[in-house]
């Protein structure tokens, strides 16, 4: 039931935003925070009060709901959570109060909808993590574009409708893909069983000749790597990002693209294990192009915020390498990178978006030398600008290192090439730095350090990247079972259909 | 029988051709009335005599009294025949009739395939005609009216004008005229049943 | 006739003649009709033609009725002076 | 007491989280208390641990402490785990021994810069990255270590930021580096991968037994590990960064880019000397690189005239020796001038440092001179510094350990007479450098007044590194000493002993005899041209091919300039060609065709009722057709 | 002749037929435009309340021209509700127009009448008669505001290619009655499963036609052209009557006779439908892609939707009916909607049809944008409207029967046409919040309208969160 709590929360409290801000904008951001924090805590209750004995046992979910939606065609309204989807829960709720109090005084107009979006969209976010139903999950899915898309086509920046529409275009497209996968599937599973269903356990383990696989799972796979964002299909991305309000990039980054990266998690390996297995040198190979590719073009930027965006198409290039190279350090690494991930991207967009308060532009031609003026700001935007390059001791680097480690069991020259990423990161990476807070103060920018609420946002992602960085166990504990199961079940198949071969 | 058949079917169409070439809207539809009685002819042969009256004195003669109403209220002269005379240069017809040539060809292409064997014409007799529309198209009847009634309010709607709108009274009383006409013309025809249903 | 119909409806511009193409077409309609009926012996085709008829004259006198509007509103019955509404 | 180990990196750490939140708001004198007291503090820690160690030596010489779990994954373990034993006890009381007086030092040097607290935070984090990375039990946390120092060289480095040269300086040793741990951190997976542990001491044994000698895998693996040993410590073909890397405040220079940070490799390799004695050709290329660097370092150094960029030549080349001590397997002798050097190094650069100071910020020594008399403490400093760097018998601390690394390059059995030679010429051209600025600088007129004479805080730590300087060589006495080899003994416990094979001719006192000539001809050739007849040397450089010699020693044999044609070009020119992302145009494309498509589309809703009947029209017959054909 | 059950069946339609008449004679009476409306209300309901009267006794054959099964009184419900929510729509938009207002009630009810009966027609005769039925009204309601340009433009261009293509039908029924000597679909479905089978050259040419008056109907590319230009002349309400119930007993009565014949055995035949559609999937959607005017934004975008709606069709598996009725109600509460207000936002001068008008209503009017938005997401396939499920229906219907080609083109078209909603979407959402003045309130003569459009949201969301009772009785109306 407190799945459904999750949720319920967040839409209704958006509502009341909406309706409360008539009257009082301060209100409405104030019940926007209770809210979001009201969800972080009893998401990170759920996780205390289960960690370890309960996560560590767990035979099938933690908790689930599960109530018949459309009994005729098998559409069950099916809200599950395994270790892996609380994590990305709690993160969502985490990255929710950051983006809460990065607007706080960033967005002035429409308060009242802009609170509705930003609360909806993380419920339709909330909705994909915990979806155990594919239609559900495609219905969460499609919901979660929506809210995203006003945030951007409303409170962002000059290009924003270019930005907004194109990603709305891109992630639609792929998602109507994913659709007609999800129904492939649900007929094939019925005319091997006879059985209607869109239940995600009903319908792992669905056998069917390798080529019809290959293109049902492409389908879902195009819709995860749209969303990730894989290069070719990344371009949606740094118009997005940069258009964006700060919430919402932080959304994007932290939470939008982990759909994505969760989705070939959840979905893609486990349901089509041959498929995936078949498909991954092509995969891996796109991977290890957009780490490059990500970091180079990252490196090409000049406005923060597409810098940080291309780092993103970099980052979830491992991501995506993990996933497809399949073994368990990869996967942990994977997730480790993507809450990591989340919370450096989020903490730069926080502090961009801050920048931008402060001096109305993202160039960083017109930026140099803040740090004189600045210096806790340029000491925090370094902290992440290491973390992202992946420097020891931050949560990058346990994810990518994990990541790069089970790579190379698989394929030495693809951990070459994605090293040579992490190496590419530090062009990035320092240019960020050098142009924007080191060098002179040639504009002779005289602004106010970071706010109280400002360090109140950084801090604590300060402080949980040092933690994933220097002793991620629990978290690493969190999803170990859920790795172990959707492995097993993957293998399983994969024998099965080896056998099947034979 | 045969004889006559070509005869008016060639009649029928040459009118017709005269009927969309002429510039002037009162030969045009002069034409008109001639092919339209060469088709009467043409009924009258297939052994349909009822239609064959229908045909002259509903088509012929009422709708076809409609146009010329029409077109002599408005009183397109000399003027309109030249606009015309502009409007259908030679270039004009090419793709029409082009598209036309296509149709025909595979109109005749269809009827050619296989031999349309002519039977021995028989006579549908009216009463035949009457029974099956009072029996199974009953209710085909009864449509009929609601569509007779739907053109009657359209017409009405569309060809009212208020008296201090009018510039021109007389062509308002030959529309309000035509209207009812149209109407009542039809509704003559087959006897109207009230009320529907 | 039912092609003549169809020239005469692409290729005139008063409306006048449209609408005359039109009941050509019409008729050519009704005319194979009958011409079907004849072949099955059957009351049908005459039946079909009477609606025909009757939906010829309706058309007809709302087709008309609209004519005189546009007459008077614009002076004119070219049907591509009609044609405010595009792209 | 060796409990205290963890608290070693601990107290630095700490204190550095305090200086950068608080920092800014601190009192200078609150921050140089607790910038230098925590050092303070853990330099007297590893003082603690390392007599507890020595006077009660734990079992096996060794001591392990896990902090606790870092990471376990699917067979893949490591821990925050501190391995004590010999080498890292020597290691971490030299580092945060020499860290002391050098954050004691930079009380004065950067007492008028308004990064004061800054620069204390990042030292700190060095020392405590620079200590874990010699304490740490498994590779994974060494690295951690590795990319740490990394950052704090990188941040000190650029540490005047306003200077975009400063910057640029910085991002490259940044980046060099990093290329050399992008192979190493290959190398880790490598490790792993064979040998299922990244625990230094596990996976020396299981190599032990799982890789013959000379196996390509272990081939792989250490040369995998020597390339983030040749990026970290500047070695050929990554020495590029080093040069630059003066940028920084002096103090940093002398406690990273002198004393510790650029030892890491040297510390790599003798930690896992056992991959390395298993893969015999990597052994040979580190000796090979170690004499190739000393030489062409020792060359580049003769041609400069920032007195920074001499010293810096001059650690890259001594640090080739050390290069050349390892691969040859004589690894203590490696260490003990890691030792040495770390002293006497640190020394000249402070003293470089006050020179720098009391003569504007000026760094060409030309424009230098006669500063022996006005800051003598200074001058005895740096000419104790350059002793031993070149090698003073006897007295200074450089012959000794040099002469350990040049007997063992002769006599081990991976050694040779050329290798030998190549150190010899090594020293000689150390000797001829390094006089070179003494006779300039000091000597001679006095060009530019001298403001900011050293005071206690600066003396003091160059006094106490001229004692060491000096007596840190008596911690080995060689044969016709005594062969008291305390410092030896101490390491063996760790490390192999150096193996000696059949000696020729020459035994160990006739190459220090040698060392001794060479350094006499340094020195001698060095009064020749720049004391005695200066602008002697130009007759050497008006010829072309002199000036070509010049030129290209001076620019660091043209490294710089062939990295920047073949990798930075290529890169940035990509970069900047695909700013605006050519993929991008792709979807551009299509929404162009699309809009083509809008158009073209919208040309046929022409209004005209003709039109549309035509169109209904058109769209009959071809259906016909279609239904007649098919 | 007529039995008692079989007069019960039809007395939906009898009901519709007698609203006109008794709207007459009460306007020869006295007129009132409250009372017409209400009339016209009451008759609707009465007919909409007869349905489940009719329920009972069918299926019911009434005469050889009517087939009154459950799937025709799904479409008399569709068609019915359709129309009380277009007369509710109309009665503001007709206050604010000089106009006589009463015959436009008698005229929506008889094109409601022909839209069902075309629903219910088993025979060549009905299915022509209501089509003209539905024709000639609309004629008159296409110019109703005759004073207007575009309104008569858009009337004569609709009556002429009406009627031209109504001669295309005719001529193609003479052509199949040629060929297969009945004009009954039940005894045609006979004739043609004898094994000699009817003469293909007289019968396929006749199909083909018949095709053709089918395609003008709804709209489909290339019989398209005239749908842009009459949705921007005709008033809005009538435009949306046009889009959903003229659509909506065409695309019955093609399943109906599709399913009854089985023409899925006739490749030519599917293959000129799968022409079609992929035309107008991608012909609608580009040619709306940079439209600035919203009447023919939502105008090329039903051209689209049929297309949609044509690929279930013709993927013909089990779930097809099914999944063409419930897009067609979808899309009925979708663009009767959307045309709700943009008849809400029309004042008497002019129409609300430029996207300009629509800049920031969002700030000003939160409501009515919201129920714009809600429209428009549902034209999308957004989840949580009924456009979702309808869409998802559609696929799935494709999918049962592997249908990829076509299904590939709806995706593709389907997000270019996700294009032109949001640059309406982002017009309304448009502008400086705090610049728009406070929200106007609606005009009185609007609420009943309005209510109308908040009656539609909701059945919007409901058919999109929870469909399955409908999705019941859909699944139980086969057509006969």
């Amino acid at each position: 039931m407190i799945l459904v709590w999750f949720i319920a929360i967040l839409v209704v409290g958006g509502a009341a935003c909406w309706v409360v801000a008539r009257w009082s904008t301060a209100v409405c951001r104030w019940i926007a925070l209770a809210v979001t924090a009201a969800d972080f805590i009893l998401s990170l209750a759920l996780w205390i009060r289960n960690y370890p004995v309960n996560l560590l046992q767990q035979q099938d979910w933690l908790r689930q709901v599960n109530w018949t939606w459309f009994p005729d065609a098998g559409i069950h309204f099916h809200l599950a959570i395994d270790g892996l989807s609380l994590l990305l829960v709690v993160l969502t709720f985490f990255l929710g109060i950051v983006s809460v109090l990065a607007s706080w005084t960033e967005i002035r107009e429409g308060v009242g909808f802009f609170h509705l979006n930003l609360l909806w969209v993380l419920a339709g976010i909330t909705g994909v993590f915990l979806a155990m139903d594919l239609f559900l999950f495609y219905f969460a899915w499609e919901l979660m574009l929506i809210p995203m898309y006003f945030l951007i086509a409303i409170w962002g920046h000059e290009r924003r409708v270019y930005a907004a529409v194109k990603f709305f275009l891109f992630t639609q497209l792929s998602g109507l893909l994913m659709l007609i996968s999800i129904l492939a599937l649900y007929f094939i599973h019925h005319s091997a069983t006879g059985v209607y269903s869109f239940e995600y356990s009903d319908l792992i383990g669905t056998s069917m000749p390798l080529h019809v696989a290959i293109w049902v799972m492409l389908g879902f796979f195009i819709a995860f790597a749209v969303k990730l964002p894989m290069v070719p299909v990344h371009t949606w991305l740094p118009d997005a990002h940069t258009e964006a309000p700060t919430a919402g990039s932080v959304i994007l980054a932290g939470l939008l693209l982990k759909t994505g990266a969760y989705g070939l998690l959840r979905f893609v390996v486990p349901l089509f294990p041959a498929a995936a297995h078949w498909f991954s040198p092509v995969a891996t190979i796109l991977a290890v192009i957009g780490i490059l590719y990500g970091a180079v073009l990252a490196f090409a930027q000049t406005d923060l915020k597409r810098l940080v965006a291309y780092t993103s198409v970099s980052h979830l290039g491992f991501v995506l390498l993990a996933i497809f190279v399949g073994n368990k350090l990869a996967l942990e690494g994977a997730l480790i990178t993507i809450i990591a991930h989340g919370i450096s991207t989020g903490a730069l967009f926080v502090l961009v978006g801050a920048l931008q308060e402060r001096i109305h532009t993202r160039e960083m031609d017109r930026m140099g030398g803040l740090w004189q003026t600045i210096p806790r700001l340029s000491g925090a935007a370094m902290f992440f600008a290491m973390a992202s390059i992946g420097l020891p001791g931050l949560g990058d680097f346990v994810g990518e290192f994990l990541i790069l480690l089970g790579t190379y069991k698989v394929s030495v020259g693809l951990t070459v090439a994605a090293a040579i990423g992490v190496l590419f990161s530090t062009l990035y990476g320092l240019k960020f730095i050098q142009r924007a807070f080191h060098g002179s103060n040639i504009h002779h920018w005289e602004l106010h350090d970071l706010f109280a609420r400002e360090v109140v946002i950084v801090a604590p992602m300060i402080l949980i990247l040092l933690w994933l960085g220097l002793f991620p166990q629990p978290v690493l504990n969190t999803f170990t079972v859920t790795m172990d199961k959707l492995q097993q079940t993957a293998s399983q198949q994969y024998q099965a259909y080896e056998g099947g071969q034979q | 029988m045969y004889l006559l058949f070509y005869i008016s079917g060639a009649v029928a169409i040459l009118a017709t051709v005269m009927t969309i070439t002429r510039l002037n809207a009162v030969h045009a539809l002069l034409y008109f009335v001639v092919s339209l009685l060469s088709i009467a002819v043409i009924f009258y042969i297939l052994g349909a005599p009822f239609i064959a009256a229908l045909e002259v004195i509903i088509y012929a003669g009422a709708i076809m009294v409609l146009f010329i109403f029409v077109v002599m209220m408005l009183n397109l002269g000399e003027r309109a025949v030249e606009m015309e005379g502009k409007w259908l240069s030679p270039g004009m017809w090419i793709g029409p009739e082009i598209l036309a040539a296509i149709l025909i060809a595979e109109v005749v292409y269809l009827l050619s395939r296989p031999p349309v064997e002519v039977h021995a014409i028989q006579y549908v007799e009216p009463r035949e005609v009457g029974l099956a529309l009072f029996g199974p198209y009953l209710i085909g009847v009864e449509l009929a009216s609601m569509l007779l009634l739907g053109a009657l309010v359209g017409a009405y709607h569309l060809g009212y004008r208020k008296p201090e709108a009018l510039e021109n009274p007389d062509a308002d009383n030959t529309d309000a005229t035509r209207a009812a006409a149209g109407g009542d013309l039809v509704r003559a025809g087959h006897d109207r049943p009230a009320g529907a249903a | 006739m039912f092609a003549l119909g169809t020239i005469g409806l692409l290729v005139r511009r008063n409306l006048v003649f449209t609408l005359m193409s039109i009941e050509i077409m019409l008729n050519a309609a009704g005319l194979a009709f009958i011409a079907a009926g004849a072949h099955w012996v059957q009351a049908d085709g005459q039946v079909m033609f009477l609606f025909i008829l009757a939906m010829a004259a309706s058309e007809v006198s709302v087709g008309l009725a609209l004519l005189l509007r546009l007459y008077h509103q614009h002076g004119v019955l070219d049907t591509d002076s009609a044609s405010e509404m595009k792209g | 007491m060796l409990e205290l180990t963890g608290v070693i990196p601990a107290i630095p750490f700490f204190s550095f989280v305090l200086l950068a939140v608080f920092g800014p708001r601190m009192a200078r004198r609150a921050v140089s208390v607790i910038g230098v007291g925590s050092i303070a503090a853990s330099a007297i820690v590893s003082g603690i641990v390392t007599a507890a160690f020595i006077s009660t030596p734990p079992a096996g010489w060794s001591y392990h402490e896990v902090i606790w779990q870092w990471m376990s994954v699917s067979g893949f373990q490591a821990d925050i785990g501190f391995y004590l034993d010999a080498l890292s006890v020597v290691m971490v009381l030299v580092i945060t021994f020499v860290a002391f007086l050098i954050h004691l030092y930079s009380t004065e040097y950067m007492e008028g810069d308004e990064g004061y607290s800054r620069f204390f935070a990042y030292m700190n984090l060095f020392v405590a990255s620079m200590v874990t990375l010699v304490l740490a039990d498994n590779l994974l946390l060494l690295y951690l270590g590795w990319e740490g120092v990394g950052l704090c060289s990188y941040l000190l480095i650029g540490f005047w930021y306003t200077d975009p040269v400063n910057g640029r300086a910085a991002r490259k040793a940044f980046i060099v580096t990093r290329v050399g741990d992008t192979s190493m951190v290959i190398g880790l997976f490598l490790i792993f991968h064979r040998l299922g542990t990244l625990n230094i001491q596990d996976l020396m044994n299981r190599a032990t037994l799982q890789w013959p000698v000379g196996a390509a895998v272990a081939v792989a693996a250490a040369a995998l590990l020597l390339g983030g040993a040749v990026g970290k410590s500047a070695q050929l073909p990554l020495q590029t960064w080093l040069p630059d890397a003066m940028a920084g405040p002096t103090p940093t220079s002398a406690l990273i880019h002198a004393a510790t940070m650029v030892t890491a490799g040297v510390y790599l390799i003798a930690r896992t000397h056992v991959l390395f004695s298993l893969a015999p050709p990597v052994m040979l290329a580190v000796a090979v690189i170690g004499a190739a660097t000393l030489l062409l370092a020792g060359c580049s150094a003769l041609t400069q005239h920032d007195i920074k960029r001499v010293l810096a030549y001059s650690t890259i080349s001594q640090i080739g020796y050390m290069f050349l001590a390892l691969g040859v397997g004589a690894w203590s002798a490696a260490i003990f001038h890691f030792m040495t050097h770390a002293f006497f190094k640190a020394l000249l650069f402070l003293a470089a440092g006050a020179v720098i100071q009391a003569q504007h910020e000026e760094h060409n020594i030309f424009k230098m001179g006669g500063l022996r008399r006005m800051i003598p403490i200074t001058f005895w400093a740096f000419l104790i510094g350059g002793c031993a760097l070149a090698g003073l018998p006897l007295i200074t601390a450089g012959f000794y350990s040099k002469g350990m690394i040049l007997w063992g390059s002769w006599s081990s059995p991976q050694g040779g007479p050329v290798l030998w030679i190549a150190g010899l010429v090594g020293v000689m051209l150390t000797s001829l450098y390094i006089f070179r600025v003494i006779f300039v600088a000091f000597f001679g007129e006095a060009q530019i007044a001298v403001e900011h004479p050293p005071r206690l805080a600066k003396n003091l730590p160059m006094v106490v590194l001229s004692a060491l300087s000096i007596s840190a060589g008596w911690l080995n006495l060689p044969p016709y000493l005594g062969n008291k080899l305390w410092l030896n003994d101490l390491l063996y416990t760790a490390l192999p002993k150096v193996a000696e094979k059949q000696v020729g001719w020459i035994t160990e006192d006739w190459s220090e005899g040698i060392i001794t000539a060479a350094f006499v001809l340094g020195l001698v050739l060095a009064y020749e041209l720049y004391l005695k007849h200066r602008g002697a040397t130009r007759p050497l450089s008006d010829n072309a091919l002199g000036r070509a010699i010049h030129e290209l020693w001076y620019a660091d044999w043209g490294f710089d300039f062939v990295y920047d044609k073949l990798l930075v070009t290529p890169v940035v020119w990509f970069a900047q060609v695909d700013k605006r992302d050519f993929i991008d145009k792709f979807y551009d494309g299509l929404a162009a065709l699309s809009r083509a498509c809008y158009r073209a589309l919208s040309a046929t809703e022409s209004g005209r009722m003709r039109w549309y009947a035509a169109s209904i029209v058109g769209g009959t017959v071809v259906f016909i057709f279609i239904v007649l054909v098919l | 002749m007529i039995s008692a059950a079989g007069l019960v069946a039809i007395l939906p339609l009898v009901l519709l037929a007698g609203t006109p008449v008794a709207l007459m004679l009460i306007i020869a009476v006295h007129r009132s435009h409250r009372m017409a409306l209400g009339l016209t209300l009451l008759g609707l309901a009465a007919s909409f309340g007869s349905l489940w009267i009719a329920a009972d006794v069918v299926p019911q054959r009434v005469t050889a021209l009517l087939r009154i099964d459950q799937y025709a009184l799904v479409y008399f419900g569709m068609i019915i509700a359709a129309t009380i929510a277009v007369a509710g729509l109309a009665y503001g938009y007709l206050e604010q127009h000089a106009v006589e207002k009463e015959e436009f009630y008698i005229l929506l009810v008889t094109a409601a009448l022909g839209a069902a009966v075309l629903a219910a027609s088993s025979h060549f005769v009905s299915f022509f008669l209501g089509l003209e039925i539905l024709s000639i009204s609309l004629y008159a309601l296409n110019a109703y505001i005759y004073s207007r340009k575009t309104a008569l433009e858009a009337g004569i261009k609709y009556l002429v290619l009406a009627a031209a293509s109504a001669a295309f039908l005719l001529f193609g029924m003479a052509l199949i009655y040629a060929a297969v000597g009945t004009m009954e679909f039940g005894h045609m479905a006979e004739l043609m499963m004898e094994t000699a089978g009817p003469n293909r050259t007289l019968l396929l040419p006749g199909l083909a036609m018949v095709i053709t008056g089918m395609g003008f109907k709804l709209a489909l590319v290339p019989f398209h052209m005239w749908t842009p230009d009459v949705y921007q002349g005709a008033p809005p309400p009538v435009a949306a009557f046009i889009a959903t119930v003229s659509k909506g007993g065409m695309f019955a009565l093609l399943l109906r006779y599709f399913y009854r014949l089985e023409l899925h055995n006739y490749a030519p035949i599917v293959a000129v439908f799968t022409i079609i559609a992929i035309a107008s999937m991608l012909g609608g959607n580009l040619l709306a892609l940079l439209q600035s005017n919203v009447k023919r934004i939502l105008a090329y975008s039903s051209i689209a939707h049929m297309g949609y709606a044509l690929v279930a069709f013709i993927a013909s598996g089990m779930l097809a009916v099914e999944a063409v009725t419930f897009y067609l109600i979808a899309y009925f509460v979708t663009i009767i909607g959307a045309f709700g207000v943009v008849t809400v936002l029309s004042n008497g001068e002019n129409d609300a049809e430029s996207l300009q008008a629509y800049r920031g209503l969002f700030w000003r009017r939160p409501a009515l944008a919201g129920v714009m938005t809600a429209m428009l997401l549902s034209l999308i396939g957004i989840p949580v409207t009924a456009g979702f499920i309808g869409k998802f229906y559609v696929v799935a219907a494709g999918a049962s029967s592997s249908a990829w080609p076509l299904i590939i083109v709806l995706v593709i078209s389907s997000s270019i046409g996700a294009f032109y909603y949001l640059r309406v979407i982002f017009a309304l959402y448009a502008g400086a919040p705090e610049t728009a003045e406070r929200p106007a309130e609606v005009a009185p003569r609007m609420a009943f309208g309005s209510s109308v459009l908040v009656v539609l949201t909701l059945l919007l969301i409901w058919l999109g969160v929870y469909p399955a009772p409908l999705l019941h009785v859909i699944r139980a109306a086969l057509p006969g």
